[in-house]
């Protein structure tokens, strides 16, 4: 079997595609990539009858980049499919990386998500209150839906992942050396981001720029000032994501004129992204006095939203607290 | 004295039908100020509630959120941080970046729905024994209050359906 | 791919199979999925007593929340964050976003601002639409609808139009993608907006490079139209295809104007025609709702978007019916012509072509899309040419309390609403989103379902009916991703017949290679 | 991605559980524990025994690691801070390196502060299941040595200050003794006699004052205070405050005709050294044995620094010495020293803060210290006793425990007020022939000969009554006699006794700056405010920060012998250091992973040592570890974690937390 084109395949989960669409902006590259293996699954032409992809053989595949987290039943059961029929599995960008911008959701509780969006949206007209359900009849037929899990989860946390390509989406750039990495046959330990293992200032255009005693008085929101488009963004006041994330994408978002966002998760030597920003940024806080601390920190408006962008899932706590079942309650 | 009737620091221990629930916390002390407080307790012999447990660090700058964070996701129901009164920092300014990622921290658990006396910073200097076995107790009733945190379990059990 | 030797290949080939089965024996236990696995669409067919179809349901088994999770973030991150929504219309999202903060804050951007947006804007129709035409619709005329499926993609077409052409196709888009990038920071996902103008401001250098890349675009487009018309419209069979009556549906159309009633992509009026083709209503963006309504079915999570004053009669069409169309066919159908000169040919020959106006005919928007790719390239150029564009001011910075705003551009599959309402902190207290393919969802039910009854009864299943109700889903380009804000439903590619008592009696699905099989 | 070389062992754990007598065993229950931990992964072999740190308790551990290649020693006893370098030591004499070890805190963490065994066990448990865990991760480390600036720095130029400063020169170090006042000596140089013994105060300490001055290898700064200390143990960097004297120490040799010259033909300014009950001249000699032995200009009273239109008459008279100098600057030293001596002695209890005694109101109302200068042959009243309005008092009422053993003052005994109230009974007595009542609490006298002095004192005549004072007022008969109220616990009757004169045994409290000066020596303060020793028992002189050392008073209230011999104490500590040569420094620093680093400098700004710096060409951060203490505060902060603190690495204590909740 040795002899015929490695299998790849790219699946999708619960992502809006921008990584599919990096696939397709490898442009002239893409056509290399055809030529150098044989993609059995693409999202544009999929087949996901579990039958059919059980008729592969296990580990027939060499390479799965599977995109998109985990929130339906349905999700899971082609995740642990595909983990099965291939001999790698890569989470491929944000979602199934880390969780991505959906894992947001993992803020809230189901119940208020389906509320919110089939019941209280202004335009939505809907006075018996009518939810998708799993098994819905009507004369006599049922039609069924995937069950909708009541948290976002992250590829590894469903099934066993082998390596990481991060970002939202990940660059051609990023992918192409994916692909090249695991075609060289010099496969990095299991587990292993496929980028680099350093933060984003070290690529950052404006990494020389940036002052060697800074000291953050207050943070600014980049609608409320104008930007330099020199001068490091920190050193603005603007909250930068970039010493706390995993480069490799060579900054886009800056060369954009705007702070980074995270999506390439922390480094290998860091659990929780959010949390590290968070310690960096108030240690470099210039007040000593509570009051003025409080005061400097009310600037950042949104820590979880901005900290856990695209890593609330893979954090250390993974979920807010309103999912708690019931609690115990005080004793006595 | 809380730690009186307590029979066990065990998450959960039955009293006959009536669950009595005995929070853990985990406590990340400096070597200087709030680790000698607590040694200070105990060569003075104060008795203090049992749930605490120690992590001894050599500066509260030296906290980082992660380790926070960590106890809580491990089955911590509360965590404490001790370090020097400002101004008495044994490295001169730690103790004050402490306080900064305290007041952050605090702040963002409590945009996840966890509670604010879950997570705690506490100024006590070696001689504050008294102190120190007051902040024991009183914290440990305080989350005892709050019940156990129940963070959803890492794994849901499946199938689960859409809720109607 | 350089340096693919076969012994590394192999070598990786072992070690992977090496640690997979190794793996695999602890995986087994956890991983035995639960059967109902149906992919991201799927149909259902019900027969009635006499073998005929009775219902198709058409379903998006997706959904991710954004109204709900955005609530509590600052309202300047949304254009970043709705643009996750559909990564293959990002720039739609990022610019309803971008508008809606203008709204919201009350701020006008500066001129410069405004050009680079819909410049950017413009770049990305025309790319988005040259994506569908060579990857995902177009294949279908191109390489032809009996073609075998596995030649009918991007590939096949290369291999129709000569492989300089389709490297052309892919360079051509691969510039324009680059083009965003260079003013937005990425691609994908990119970060120029913010209420009341861009981030950053274009160069003179830059502006040599839009310029150029947009006078190529619009040679492109002429390219790709003259490719259509010697494909399509030189084949009377194609031609019939799009006049049959399986792919037709008559409703109400929606779309966005400029003061003159032409298409417009970035801003301007919502205008609605009705089945006749008279304007019904034209309206601002902050009167969607006096408008527009969704519908809820408990079998998709899915909503379907109806016009609220005639409200919704479930499945039908007509003028009693409030199921409206959305999209390229629609905008040609509301607009009253295009704005550029060489689009407007086109536009009038469309219209020649196929007779009345409106036109009903689902598969006419290709041809409408291909228009409008041509309007999009020459407005490119004019927008790269406008001296103002290389002005160093490009923000206007809000001084006003943020309340609540509304923003509307025309998405390529349709008319795409934001609406936010904030705390005073400009914090997203709610948020509504009415998303592009939404507005097409009932029209999609209906094909299915039509195309079912025009092509199924009782257990007698023509093999092509696969390719001709999957044509009618290509047509409307649909995006689920959008249309849940979940993930991007690819076709349904899996098609089960049952009789009254539910039983499925015929089976029909592609396999990898497109064959298709009947079970 | 970086890989650390893994030194982490699997296995060959061995954990020792010490009873510490029943201090431990006496609360957790040390068998269930010991057989817990044998139970943990890794652990090969699980011991408890009586006194882990006794040397068969020690041998135990050495063993074991030779016989049963032990990879990690886990102690779980009392405080680190008490037993730590102990056995570190034991697992470097078995052969391990010393870091390979952690130890668990049963004695002070749970067994001396639970009473419910149950909890006190299932908390050792948890404990020591996260050393378990931890321990397995230590690297091998190696402490730095610091070399030893054999310059010492004595701050304080009372008793204290002045033992040790001539017991170091005379050892041959170099000594920087630092007074704020005009003249060394401190309180001891205002006492008359000094008990229990009698004798004077000034024939003993003089001596010692001249020796100071003339001494080779002390420089003798005056009039100076410390304002700022840098560096650590071995490499202090001191600056110090020298106020202007106006008058040239060189050129000036105490002859004090300026004092006469001076355009006041009388003293008229209350002179502070003698209590305010004396008075001196704008230019004056604090006392006349002050050491140095030359006068000074007080400004706030001298004319010409008023008016600047002084005579000058000192000025003339000085003639071609040339000694005096109004235009004088302050200026400040930057000293380098190894090792600190804090002798910043006490403050006398402000007897006004309890008003029903009257001090301030009755004029015949007086404190110790003010009869010490009144009894002295060199003081106001050139010995005699006469009250302020001149009359000799004939009953004087001694109240003993004022600011000291008092909910409202100060809840700690002075140690010395008891014996020193005998003092001045006695010599009031010999002096006057009065009645004297002392009013005591408890009556405090341990010490060699105290007791017998007691005795002494009380053959004498002196009427002792047991009692709180609860009120001192006039005489309602009106003969200008003071009324002390005391309940006399003795007999259970309330005593009204009125007398001429009230001695009010003030305690002594700590500096009313000891807050700033121990933060500008980093230093902690015990709850009473004096500084803090490092140990009470076993470490009386040393503190919290290496290198500096404390003797007399500052620590706590004390008698001079005992201050004599914590200075001496205090000296052979920094003797020890000068002599070895060398500190070594825990290796608790942090480092810089190069090839990860991003240069985001971050770090930079936040460490309190500028230990970090940016290096232009590799554009990462660099760490000195020579500057580098060891907080760990740039290894929190590190967004991308690049940063690695030797025996407080991330994992280390990730291990251990969740260790610490492993059951949970």
């Amino acid at each position: 079997m040795t002899a015929e084109k490695p299998k790849v395949a790219f699946y999708w989960c619960a992502s809006c595609g921008g990584c599919e669409e990096t696939v397709v902006d490898l442009a002239e590259a893409f056509l290399d990539i055809v030529a150098a293996v044989d993609i059995v699954f693409w999202p544009v032409a999929l087949d996901s009858k579990r039958k059919d992809v059980e008729a592969i053989a296990d580990g027939a595949i060499l390479a799965t980049f599977l995109n998109g987290a985990i929130r339906t039943t349905e999700q899971e059961e082609m995740a642990c499919l595909l983990r099965r029929k291939s001999k790698l599995l890569l989470a491929f960008g944000s979602c199934s990386h880390l969780g991505g911008i959906p894992g947001l959701a993992n803020l809230f509780d189901r119940e208020s998500i389906l509320d919110s969006v089939y019941c209280e949206s202004p335009s939505t007209v809907n006075a018996e209150g009518v939810l998708p359900v799993l098994r819905h009849k009507a004369n006599g037929h049922t039609v069924e839906l995937p069950g909708f899990y009541r948290t976002v989860r992250t590829l590894s946390q469903v099934v066993d992942v082998d390596y990481y390509v991060p970002g939202c989406p990940p660059t051609p750039r990023v992918l192409r050396t994916a692909l090249l990495t695991l075609l060289s046959g010099e496969l990095p330990p299991k587990g292993t981001v496929l980028a680099p293992d350093h933060a984003l200032c070290e690529e950052c255009p404006r990494k020389d720029g940036k002052p060697e005693n800074l000291s953050i008085g207050q943070f600014k929101r980049p609608y409320e000032v104008l930007i330099d488009e020199e001068k490091c963004l920190l050193a603005q006041g603007l909250l930068c994501m970039g010493p706390a994330t995993r480069g490799g994408c060579e900054a886009p978002c800056v060369q954009g004129n705007m702070p980074c966002t995270g999506c390439c998760g922390p480094t290998s030597r860091v659990r929780d992204q959010g949390a590290k920003i968070l310690s960096s940024l108030a240690s470099l806080l210039e007040s000593k006095e509570e009051p003025e601390i409080d005061h400097a920190l009310a600037t950042i408006p949104d820590p979880v939203g901005t900290f856990y962008r695209y890593s609330l899932p893979s954090s250390l706590l993974r979920q807010g607290k309103s999912h708690s079942s019931s609690n115990v309650g005080p004793a006595k | 004295m809380p730690d009186a009737n307590l029979n066990s620091s065990q998450a959960v221990a039955y009293v006959g039908e009536q669950p009595t629930f005995e929070p853990r916390i985990v406590a990340f002390f400096c070597n200087w100020c709030t680790y000698l407080a607590a040694d200070l307790a105990g060569t003075s012999r104060m008795k203090y509630a049992p749930n605490m447990r120690v992590v001894r660090v050599m500066c509260s700058g030296r906290v980082d959120p992660q380790f926070v964070l960590d106890a809580f996701a491990h089955g911590a129901d509360g965590v404490l941080i001790g370090g020097c009164h400002p101004g008495d920092c044994h490295y001169q300014e730690g103790n004050y970046k402490a306080l900064r990622r305290f007041r952050l921290l605090k702040r963002m658990l409590g945009q996840m729905g966890i509670e604010e006396a879950r997570l705690r910073l506490e100024w006590i200097s070696a001689s504050e024994a008294e102190k120190f076995r007051w902040v024991m107790n009183d914290m440990a009733e305080q989350v005892r209050a709050l019940g156990p945190l129940r963070l959803l379990p890492a794994k849901e059990v499946f199938p689960e359906e859409v809720a109607v | 791919m350089p340096d693919l030797k076969e012994a590394t290949l192999q070598q990786a080939w072992q070690e992977g199979a090496a640690r997979a089965d190794a793996d695999y024996v602890r995986r087994r236990i956890t991983i035995d999925p639960i059967t109902r696995l149906e992919g991201h669409g799927k149909i259902d067919i019900f027969l009635d007593e006499a073998g005929q179809v009775e219902r198709a349901y058409f379903q998006v088994p997706e959904l991710r929340g954004f109204e709900k999770f955005v609530q509590g973030r600052p309202a300047e991150d949304m254009p970043q964050i709705t643009s996750r929504i559909c990564g293959v219309c990002p720039t739609a999202h990022h610019m309803a976003a971008t508008k809606t903060l203008d709204d919201l804050y009350h701020v006008d951007p500066p001129p410069a601002a405004k050009i680079i947006r819909e410049l950017v804007y413009s770049a990305f129709i025309v790319e988005d639409h040259a994506l569908h035409f060579y990857f995902l619709g177009g294949p279908d005329f191109v390489v032809g609808p009996e073609a075998p499926v596995s030649e009918r993609n991007v590939l096949g077409v290369i291999a129709k139009v000569g492989v300089d052409a389709g490297k052309q196709v892919i360079a051509m888009r691969r510039r324009l993608r680059e083009l965003i990038a260079l003013a937005g920071g990425k691609t994908i996902h990119p970060v120029l907006g913010l209420p009341g103008g861009v981030a950053k401001h274009v160069t003179a250098e830059m502006q040599k490079q839009f310029q150029q890349v947009s006078a190529e675009a619009v040679n492109f487009a002429q390219f790709t139209l003259q490719l259509f018309e010697d494909v399509v419209l030189k084949n009377s069979d194609y031609l019939s295809l799009i006049l049959s009556e399986i792919y037709t549906h008559r409703t109400y159309y929606m779309g966005m104007v400029d003061e003159s009633n032409h298409v417009n992509f970035y801003d301007g009026s919502i205008r609605v025609v009705t089945p006749e083709g008279g304007e019904w209503k034209k309206f601002q963006a902050r009167k969607y709702l006096d408008i527009i309504a969704e519908h809820v079915e408990p079998w998709t999570y899915v909503k379907f978007c109806y016009l609220r004053p005639i409200g919704w009669k479930g499945f039908t069409e007509g003028a009693e019916s409030g199921i409206y169309g959305v999209a390229p066919l629609a905008r040609l159908n509301v607009a009253e012509g295009m704005a550029t000169p060489l689009a407007q040919q086109a536009y009038a020959k469309l219209f020649a072509i196929l007779g009345a106006k409106p036109v009903h005919h689902t598969l006419a928007n290709h041809w409408a899309r291909v228009v409008e790719l041509l309007y999009a390239a020459e407005r490119m150029k004019e927008l790269a040419d406008n001296p103002q564009i290389t002005d160093s001011i490009v923000r206007t910075l809000p001084t006003e309390k943020p309340t609540e705003g509304i923003g509307i551009v025309e998405a390529p599959r349709g008319t795409l609403i934001h609406h936010y309402s904030t705390d005073e902190r400009g914090i997203i207290e709610k948020a509504n989103l009415i998303v592009a393919t939404q507005g097409n969802a009932a029209r999609i039910a209906m094909s299915v379902e039509k195309a079912a009854k025009g092509l199924i009864s009782g257990a007698n299943v023509p093999e092509g009916v696969l390719n001709k109700v999957e044509m009618a889903f290509r047509a409307y380009d649909p995006c689920h991703g959008c249309a849940t804000h979940s993930l991007p439903g690819s076709m349904p590619l899996w098609v089960r017949v049952r009789d009254q008592n539910g039983k499925i009696v015929i089976t029909l699905r592609r396999d990898f290679n497109g064959n298709v099989h009947r079970e | 991605m970086p890989e650390p070389q893994d030194t982490s062992c699997s296995g060959g754990i061995g954990v020792y559980v010490c009873h510490c007598g029943t201090n431990i065993a006496g609360t957790v229950d040390v068998n269930v524990l010991t057989d817990y931990a044998a139970g943990l992964p890794g652990v090969t072999i699980a011991r408890n025994y009586k006194y882990a740190c006794s040397t068969p308790g020690q041998e135990l551990i050495k063993r074991d690691i030779r016989e049963l290649n032990l990879t990690r020693v886990v102690v779980a006893a009392c405080s680190p801070c008490l037993h730590e370098k102990t056995f570190r030591n034991v697992t470097a004499e078995g052969g391990l390196n010393p870091y390979y070890f952690h130890m668990v805190n049963l004695r002070e963490h749970a067994s001396w502060v639970h009473t419910d065994k149950k909890a006190a066990t299932e908390k050792a448990k948890d404990l020591v299941r996260a050393a378990v865990r931890r321990v397995r991760l230590h690297r091998p480390l190696e402490r730095k040595r610091v070399s030893i600036d054999p310059n010492v720095l004595i701050v304080g130029g009372g008793i204290a200050g002045i033992h040790a400063a001539l017991t170091l020169a005379n050892a041959g170090k170099h000594v920087y003794l630092v007074e704020r006042d005009a003249t060394i000596g401190g309180h001891m140089a205002m006492f008359d006699k000094t008990f229990p013994t009698l004798d004077c105060a000034a024939c003993i300490l003089t001596p010692k004052m001249t020796a100071v001055k003339s001494h080779p290898n002390i420089t003798l700064w005056t009039l100076s205070e410390v304002t700022q200390v840098d560096g650590y143990v071995g490499n202090y960097k001191v600056t110090v405050k020298r106020k202007p004297r106006y008058v040239l120490e060189d050129a000036c040799v105490g002859c004090m005709e300026c004092i006469e010259a001076c355009v006041y033909k009388q003293a008229k300014v209350p002179d502070q050294f003698n209590m305010y009950l004396g008075k001196r001249k704008p230019i004056y000699i604090p006392f006349p044995q002050a050491v140095p032995q030359v006068v000074v200009i007080d400004r706030e009273t001298c004319i010409e620094f008023k008016s600047g239109k002084c005579k000058k008459t000192c000025v003339e008279v000085c003639g071609d010495r040339k000694a005096i100098d109004f235009q004088q600057q302050e200026k400040a030293e930057i000293i380098e020293v190894g090792t600190i001596i804090l002798a910043t002695g006490f403050f006398t209890f402000n007897a006004k803060r309890i008003p029903y005694y009257g001090y301030g109101t009755y004029p015949s109302v007086y404190t110790a210290l003010e009869v010490e200068r009144l009894v002295n042959a060199a003081g106001p009243t050139g010995g005699e006793i006469v009250l302020r309005d001149g009359r000799r008092p004939k009953t004087v009422g001694v109240v003993h425990c004022v600011g000291s053993r008092d909910e409202n003052t100060n809840r700690y005994c002075s140690r010395v007020c008891c014996m020193y109230s005998l003092k001045l009974a006695h010599l009031i007595k010999e002096k006057t022939g009065a009645e004297v009542f002392n009013f005591y609490i408890d009556m405090r006298t341990p010490g060699k000969g105290f007791e017998e002095f007691y005795n002494r004192v009380a053959e004498e005549g002196t009427i002792f009554i047991r009692g709180r004072v609860a009120d001192v007022y006039p005489n309602p008969a009106g003969d200008g006699r003071l009324m002390v109220v005391a309940e006399d616990t003795l007999m259970s009757t309330v005593r009204r006794i009125p007398v001429d004169m009230v001695v009010l045994a003030t305690g002594l409290e700590p500096q009313p700056d000891a807050q700033e000066v121990r933060r500008r020596f980093h230093l902690s303060c015990s709850s009473e405010g004096f500084f803090l020793e490092r140990h009470p028992k076993l470490a009386p002189v040393s503190t919290f920060t290496d290198g500096i050392f404390l003797a007399g008073c500052c620590q706590g209230p004390k008698d001079i012998p005992d201050t004599v011999a914590q200075a001496g104490a205090a000296a052979a500590e920094a003797l020890a250091l000068i002599d070895i040569g060398y500190v070594e420094q825990e290796p608790y620093t942090a480092k810089i992973l190069e090839d990860v680093c991003s240069g985001c400098k971050t770090c930079i700004p936040l460490c309190p040592y500028q230990a970090i710096s940016f290096s232009d060409d590799q554009k990462k951060a660099a760490i000195n570890e020579v500057l580098c203490k060891g907080c760990g505060t740039c290894v929190a902060s590190c967004p991308s974690g690049s940063i690695e603190q030797n025996l407080f690495e991330d994992e280390e204590i990730f291990e251990e937390i969740e260790g610490l909740l492993a059951d949970a």
